[in-house]
C-alpha cells in the first residue's frame, strides 16, 4: 500500500482531483474502505456481497485495515463489530438479505449502544424460496432499529456515502450506525464509471474521547461502567429510563441531519422540481425510473423525479415539498411490501394521489418499459379527473 | 450513439471477460459503459448471459438487457438445444439488429431465420473458436474473436480502445472476478510465459475476426440489413 | 417518539414538570447551536447571550446546584483537571451554590442517597430531595447528560444548564457548547460582572 | 491509575464508596483471594439471590484478576448480568449468547489501541450462554485461538428466566421445560474445550476459594499470552435446586476440581509463579 496521508473529510469528498475507473459497486466499497482509516473488519460472505469481502480482506493484507477476520455467521459478525467500536475504533461490515435477517438482533443494540459503526448492506431477497437475486425488502425491516439508512442508486453514490457515513456516525451529537444500502447485483455486480480520490489520502482516524458514551478501555472514566447498564428493575423509573434512552437515539437521528447535509447535500434529489407527475423512490428504482421519465417526457408527459438517498433520518420537510408540486406521484419499488410508498404516504397529507408501484421483487429486473406502461396506464385512468395541463398520451385502448 | 449488447453463452466462455472489455473500451474512448453480468449460482458450462450497455450518453439503466440491438451467440448449443437464459435466444433483439453466432456454418432454424428476417436483422457466423485455436492455440480467446467480430461490425468501440482494456484487465492489475473467471484467468496465464505475450495473442483474435467481418462488408454499404453473412476463415 | 400531540413548531424546552413522558427536544425540532453560539429554550443566541442568561438564572437561584460528572470529577487529562478547577471557581462566585456530583451512570442499587449523588436514569429523585430549582450539567458524557435532562424536564421544575464540552445538549433549558476551561471562566467572569451590577 | 485519580478539590465532594474505592480499591496492588477483607472490592452490593453461588464466583473471579486496572469483562445475560452493572470496572453486556464474539472484536480494538500494556478481556458467563445459545461464538473464538478467558459460571439451568433445563444440567434432574427429567448427559464442557485448543482449562467451584483464585489468575495469564483460556466454576442455584441458602458451599462441593494446560501454558505459568512478586510487570 502507498503511504497514505490524512487529510480533512472536506478534501476527500468535495477538493482532491478524482480519476475515472471501471467498477464493480462491490470494488467501489473496496476503494471506500481503503481511503477511510478503517481498524477493524469482521465480515461473512453472501452473494452479492462475497466480492467486496474478499476485497477488504486483501486490503487488510496490504495494510489498509489493521485487523481483520471472517467471522462464524452474521449475528456474531454484527456482535464483533460492537465488541471492537466499543473497544474505540473505526469498524466496518457489510452484509445482506438472510445475513441482515440472521443478524437482526445486533441491529438496534449498536444504536441503543451508540456505536458509530458502518455496515453496507448489499440487498437481496429472503428465503423462502431459496434467491440470491437482488430485492431490497430488508430496507424496510431495518428502517426502524434506530439505524441511519442511506440508499445509494450506484457504484459512485455507494463509494462516497461509504466515506461519507463514517463522518456522518461519528459525530459526537450523532454517534450512530449507518447502514449504507444497494440494491444487490443492480450495483454490487455492475460496471460502471466511478470518480476517485487519490488512494494515498485518507480520513482522520476515530476519535474515541468525543464519543457520547463510554469507551470500554479501562482508560475511559467513569471505570464503574457497564456498558450498557441495565435499567430493568420492575418500576416506573426504570421503564422511564428505558423509555428516555429510546427518544435520545431517535433524537441523535435527528441531529444527523446537519451532518448529512453538509456532506450529502439533499437528501432528496429532484429532476424537474415543477412537474405535474412525479417519480418518488431511491436506489436502482431510481435509476430506472430516470430511463422511463426521458421517455415519457418525449412523449409530451410532464413528468419529474424525486430521488430519496437518505431512508433515517427520513426527509419529511423535503419529500413534502417534492410532494406538494406534484399531482400525481408514482413510487416505483424493488420490493414487494412498499416500504418506501408507504414511508412517503405517511408524510403527505394529500396521499390519496400517490401510487405505489410498479413493484418487482425475487430477482426480477424493473424494466423502464414496464414503468412507462404502467404510468401511461395509471395516468389514462386519472386522467378525466387530474385537471392535466394536456391530454396524455394513453396507453390503453 | 447507443448500443445495447446481450451475450449468451456456457459458463467459462468469457462472456463476462467480453462484456467487461465491452464496456472498458468505452470507456476508454471518453464514452459510457455499463456491464451488468448473469447474476446466478451457475457453473461452468451452464447457461450464462452477460450485457453491456454504451452510449455517448450517462447509462443510468440497470438489469439486463432485454432490448438489445445485439445478441452474441457464444455457443451453437444456445439455438440447437436451447441452453439460453433468455428463450427464445433472440427475445427483445430489435428491428435492424446484429445477430453474430459463433459458428462456421448457418444454423438457425427455418422458423428462426424467417423471424430474423422479418426484424431485418443481420446474422452474422463466425467460425470464432475455430479461429481462436488458430491464431491464440486456445478455444478460450473465443470471446476475443466474437468481440473483434461484433467491432468490425458496429464500430462501437475502437481498436485501440479495446487494445487498452485488454491491458487493463490482464496487464496485473487488481481486478475483481468471479472464482471460476479467476481461475480460467489463471489457465490462461499459465499458458502463455509472459503477460506481452498473452495480451498480443487476444489483440490478433480481436484483429482478425474485426478484418474477416470487415472485408465482408463491402466499401461504404452498411452491414445492418443484410440477412445471413457467413465469415470463413481460409482454412475453413 | 413523543406523547404530546402538539405540531412540532413552536416548541420551548422550559422547566416541567411537563408531561408523562417528555419528548426529546429534538424530536420537536430543536437543533443544537452552531460555534460561538448557546441555545436558550430552544433558541439560538449568540454564547454571550447565553453566559449572561445562565448566570443570572444561578444568581437568582434558591438553590443553584452544579452537577459534575466523570469526564471533570476524574482527573483523566490535564484539560478534565483544568475545567474540573475552573468550576469550582464558578461555584465559589455563585452564593450558595452546591455541588452533587454524578460520578457514573449506573442505576443505583438497593437505592440511591440523593443528598450526595445524582444518577441519569433517576435524577428527578435528587432533585426533588434537595429543593434544586436552577441545575449545571458539566463533565457529563453526552447520551447520559441528554437522558438526565429530559427526565429532570419531564418530572421536575428544576431549571436546567448544560455546560457542555461538545456540541451542547438540546434538551437543557439553556446550553452552551465548546465548554472547556477558559469558556468555564468566561462565564464567571460574566457572573462577577453582573453581580457588581 | 488515572481513570481513578480524583480531579483536585472534589475529594470530598464523592460519595464515600467513591473515595473508599480510590484509597482502599484493589488497583494496581496485585491482591487476591487471600486479601479479601483488606481491600475495597470491585464488587459489593448486588441483587442476587441469598445464598446464590454464582453472586460468590463472580466475586472470586474479580478478586483473582491479574491486571483488573486493565481487564474490561464481557457478559451476558442472565443471573450473573443483574450483578454486573454493580461491578466498578468496565464490563459489557450486549446480548444473550454473543459474548465471546463481541469479545473478540473488543480484545482486537484494545490491542490496536493500548500495544503496550496488557489489556485483558474475560468473559464471565453462565452455562446457557456458553454452552447452549452461545455455543458458535464460544466454540469459534476458540479455534480461531482468540486471547482472552471464558469463565463459566455453571450453574446447571437457566436462573434468571426461572429454572429451566440447560444443556449442563444433569441427565434424569426435573425442571422447567424437563418435566419428564432431563433426556440426556450434561455435556463435558471442559473437554469440549481441550479439543477446540484451549490453551488452559479449569474446573472448579466456589468451595475452595484460593484454588479458584488461582486458576482465574492463571487461565487470564495463558489468555494474555498464548491464547484461549476455558475455567468452568460450578455454582449450583439454592433457588431452583430448592436448597437452603447456607446449603450453597457443600452443595458446590459436588464436582470435580481438574485443571489441565498445554505444554507452553505449563512453561508460561511456571516461569510467571517462580519469580517474587513484586517483579511481576504491572501496567
Amino acid at each position: 500500500m502507498p503511504a497514505q496521508k490524512i487529510v480533512s473529510p472536506e478534501r476527500i469528498f468535495f477538493e482532491a482531483p478524482r480519476e475515472k475507473k471501471f467498477l464493480i459497486g462491490n470494488e467501489a466499497v473496496g476503494e471506500a474502505i481503503k481511503r477511510a482509516n478503517v481498524d477493524v473488519v469482521v465480515v461473512y460472505p453472501v452473494t452479492p456481497q462475497s466480492e467486496a469481502a474478499h476485497v477488504l480482506g486483501d486490503l487488510y493484507a496490504q495494510g489498509y485495515i489493521k485487523d481483520y477476520y471472517r467471522g462464524e455467521d452474521e449475528f456474531n459478525v454484527m456482535s464483533a463489530v460492537a465488541g471492537a467500536a466499543m473497544g474505540g475504533v473505526r469498524v466496518f461490515t457489510a452484509t445482506c438479505g438472510p445475513g441482515t435477517l440472521r443478524a437482526f438482533e445486533m441491529f438496534p443494540c449498536w444504536a441503543g449502544e451508540r456505536l458509530p459503526i458502518v455496515c453496507a448492506f448489499m440487498t437481496r431477497g429472503v428465503n423462502a424460496p431459496l434467491t440470491i437475486q437482488p430485492d431490497n425488502i430488508e430496507i424496510g425491516w431495518l428502517a426502524d432499529t434506530g439505524m441511519l439508512i442511506f440508499h445509494a442508486e450506484d457504484p459512485q453514490e455507494f463509494f462516497d456515502m461509504i466515506l461519507k457515513a463514517f463522518i456522518v456516525a461519528e459525530q459526537p451529537d450523532v454517534h450512530l450506525p449507518v447502514g449504507v444500502c444497494v440494491d444487490g447485483f443492480f450495483v454490487t455486480h455492475t460496471r460502471e464509471i466511478v470518480e476517485l480520490p487519490p488512494e494515498d489520502e485518507a480520513l482522520p482516524p476515530y476519535d474515541p474521547s468525543v464519543s457520547p458514551v463510554v469507551t470500554m478501555d479501562m482508560e475511559t472514566v467513569p471505570v464503574r461502567h457497564m456498558k450498557d447498564p441495565f435499567v430493568m428493575k420492575s418500576n416506573y423509573i426504570s421503564y422511564n429510563a428505558h423509555a428516555s434512552w429510546q427518544q435520545e437515539v431517535r433524537a441523535a437521528a435527528e441531529r444527523s441531519r446537519k451532518y448529512i447535509a453538509k456532506y450529502m447535500g439533499n437528501s432528496v434529489e429532484v429532476v424537474h422540481p415543477e412537474a405535474e407527475v412525479l417519480f418518488m423512490t431511491s436506489g436502482t428504482a431510481a435509476a430506472q425510473a430516470r430511463v422511463a421519465m426521458e421517455r415519457l417526457r418525449e412523449e409530451g408527459i410532464d413528468i419529474g423525479l424525486a430521488k430519496i438517498k437518505v431512508i433515517r433520518p427520513f426527509p419529511d420537510q423535503e419529500v413534502m415539498e417534492a410532494a406538494a408540486r406534484a399531482r400525481t406521484i408514482i413510487v416505483p419499488e424493488h420490493n414487494i411490501t412498499g416500504w418506501l410508498a408507504r414511508e412517503i404516504k405517511s408524510r403527505v397529507s394529500d396521499n390519496a394521489k400517490i401510487f405505489g408501484g410498479p413493484r418487482v421483487f425475487g430477482g426480477m429486473t424493473m424494466p423502464p418499459e414496464v414503468i412507462v406502461t404502467e404510468t401511461k396506464k395509471l395516468l389514462a385512468e386519472r386522467g378525466g379527473h387530474l385537471g392535466l395541463r394536456r391530454p396524455l398520451v394513453a396507453a390503453r385502448g | 450513439m447507443k448500443l445495447d449488447v446481450r451475450m449468451s453463452g456456457l459458463g467459462g466462455q468469457g462472456m463476462v471477460t467480453a462484456a467487461n472489455l465491452l464496456g472498458m473500451a468505452a470507456v476508454n474512448d471518453g464514452n459510457y459503459g455499463i456491464v451488468i453480468p448473469f447474476f446466478g449460482a451457475e457453473k461452468r458450462l451452464a447457461p450464462t448471459e452477460s450485457y453491456v450497455r454504451i452510449s455517448s450518453q450517462k447509462v443510468y439503466e440497470k438489469g439486463e438487457v432485454g432490448h438489445p440491438n445485439a445478441i452474441m451467440v457464444f455457443h451453437p448449443e444456445v439455438i440447437t438445444k436451447g441452453k439460453c437464459y433468455t428463450m427464445p435466444f433472440y427475445e427483445g433483439l430489435r428491428p435492424n439488429g446484429l445477430l453474430i453466432i459463433n459458428s462456421a456454418q448457418p444454423l438457425l432454424s427455418p422458423e428462426d431465420a424467417r423471424t430474423m428476417a422479418k426484424l431485418n436483422v443481420t446474422v452474422l457466423y463466425v467460425p470464432a473458436s475455430e479461429i481462436a485455436l488458430e491464431v491464440a492455440d486456445t478455444e478460450l480467446a473465443t470471446n476475443m474473436v466474437l468481440l473483434g467480430g461484433l467491432v468490425g461490425a458496429t464500430d462501437v468501440v475502437t481498436l485501440a480502445g479495446l487494445e487498452k482494456a485488454i491491458a487493463q484487465r490482464f496487464g496485473g492489475a487488481k481486478f475483481i472476478a468471479s472464482g471460476t473467471t479467476a481461475a480460467l484467468d489463471d489457465v490462461l496465464k499459465r499458458k502463455y510465459s509472459k503477460l506481452q505475450e498473452l495480451l498480443g495473442k487476444n489483440m490478433t483474435a480481436i484483429s482478425k475476426a474485426y478484418d474477416l467481418v470487415k472485408a465482408m462488408v463491402s466499401e461504404g454499404a452498411p452491414i445492418a440489413g443484410r440477412r445471413e453473412v457467413t465469415c470463413t476463415t481460409q482454412r475453413a | 417518539m413523543s406523547t404530546l400531540l402538539g405540531y412540532k413548531h413552536d416548541y420551548k424546552v422550559r422547566p416541567g414538570p411537563e408531561t408523562y413522558l417528555s419528548p426529546s427536544a429534538a424530536a420537536m425540532g430543536i437543533v443544537l447551536p452552531d460555534e460561538k453560539q448557546g441555545l436558550i429554550e430552544g433558541s439560538i443566541v449568540p454564547e454571550e447571550v447565553a453566559w449572561e442568561e445562565i448566570a443570572k438564572k444561578l444568581l437568582a437561584a434558591k438553590n443553584p446546584t452544579l452537577f459534575p460528572g466523570p469526564l471533570v470529577l476524574w482527573a483523566w487529562s490535564e484539560s478534565a483537571v483544568a475545567k474540573a478547577t475552573a468550576l469550582l471557581e464558578l461555584v465559589a462566585e455563585v452564593p450558595g451554590m452546591k455541588i452533587i456530583p454524578m460520578p457514573d451512570y449506573r442505576p443505583k442499587y438497593p437505592m440511591i442517597n440523593p443528598a450526595v449523588e445524582i444518577n441519569p436514569n433517576h435524577p428527578n429523585l435528587t432533585i426533588w430531595h434537595n429543593e434544586i430549582d436552577v441545575c449545571a450539567f458539566a463533565g457529563v458524557h453526552c447520551h447520559f447528560a441528554n437522558l438526565a435532562l429530559k427526565i429532570i424536564r419531564a418530572g421536575t421544575d428544576c431549571y436546567t444548564i448544560a455546560l457542555c464540552g461538545q456540541r451542547g445538549h438540546e434538551d437543557a433549558m439553556i446550553t452552551l457548547r465548546d465548554v472547556h476551561a477558559a469558556e468555564v471562566r468566561e462565564l464567571t467572569e460574566t457572573i462577577r460582572k453582573i453581580k457588581k451590577g | 491509575m488515572e481513570a481513578l485519580r480524583v480531579s483536585p478539590g472534589y475529594e470530598k465532594i464523592l460519595p464515600q464508596e467513591y473515595q473508599d474505592l480510590v484509597a482502599d480499591g484493589p488497583f494496581g496492588r496485585d491482591l487476591s483471594v487471600k486479601d479479601l477483607g483488606t481491600f475495597k472490592e470491585l464488587i459489593e452490593e448486588h441483587p442476587l439471590c441469598a445464598g446464590c453461588g454464582l453472586g460468590l464466583s463472580i466475586r472470586l473471579v474479580v478478586a483473582s484478576l491479574p491486571n483488573p486496572e486493565n481487564t474490561v469483562i464481557v457478559g451476558t445475560t442472565g443471573c450473573n448480568s443483574i450483578l454486573m452493572p454493580q461491578l466498578a470496572m468496565h464490563n459489557v453486556h450486549a446480548l444473550f449468547g454473543n459474548q465471546n464474539a463481541v469479545a473478540s472484536g473488543l480484545r482486537r480494538a484494545l490491542r490496536l489501541r493500548y500495544p503496550e500494556k496488557n489489556k485483558d478481556v474475560v468473559v464471565v458467563a453462565g452455562d446457557g450462554g456458553v454452552a447452549d445459545i452461545g455455543l458458535s461464538p464460544t466454540l469459534h473464538s476458540w479455534f480461531r485461538q482468540e486471547k482472552f478467558t471464558t469463565i463459566m459460571l455453571d450453574n446447571e439451568g437457566y436462573s434468571n428466566t426461572g429454572g429451566q433445563e440447560s444443556g449442563m444440567t444433569r441427565q434424569g434432574m426435573v425442571v422447567n421445560m424437563a418435566p419428564l427429567g432431563k433426556k440426556f448427559a450434561k455435556m463435558p464442557f471442559h473437554e469440549v474445550a481441550k479439543v477446540a485448543n484451549c490453551a488452559y482449562v479449569a474446573t472448579v467451584t466456589p468451595a475452595r476459594a484460593r484454588r479458584l483464585g488461582q486458576m482465574v489468575r492463571r487461565a487470564v495469564l495463558v489468555a494474555r499470552e498464548i491464547g484461549p483460556t476455558y475455567v468452568q466454576i460450578f455454582c449450583p442455584c439454592n433457588t431452583n435446586y430448592k436448597f437452603a441458602p447456607d446449603e450453597t458451599l457443600e452443595k458446590s462441593k459436588d464436582t470435580e476440581v481438574t485443571e489441565y494446560m498445554t505444554p507452553e501454558a505449563q512453561a508460561l505459568i511456571e516461569s510467571i509463579e517462580k519469580k517474587p512478586k513484586a517483579e511481576k510487570v504491572q501496567s
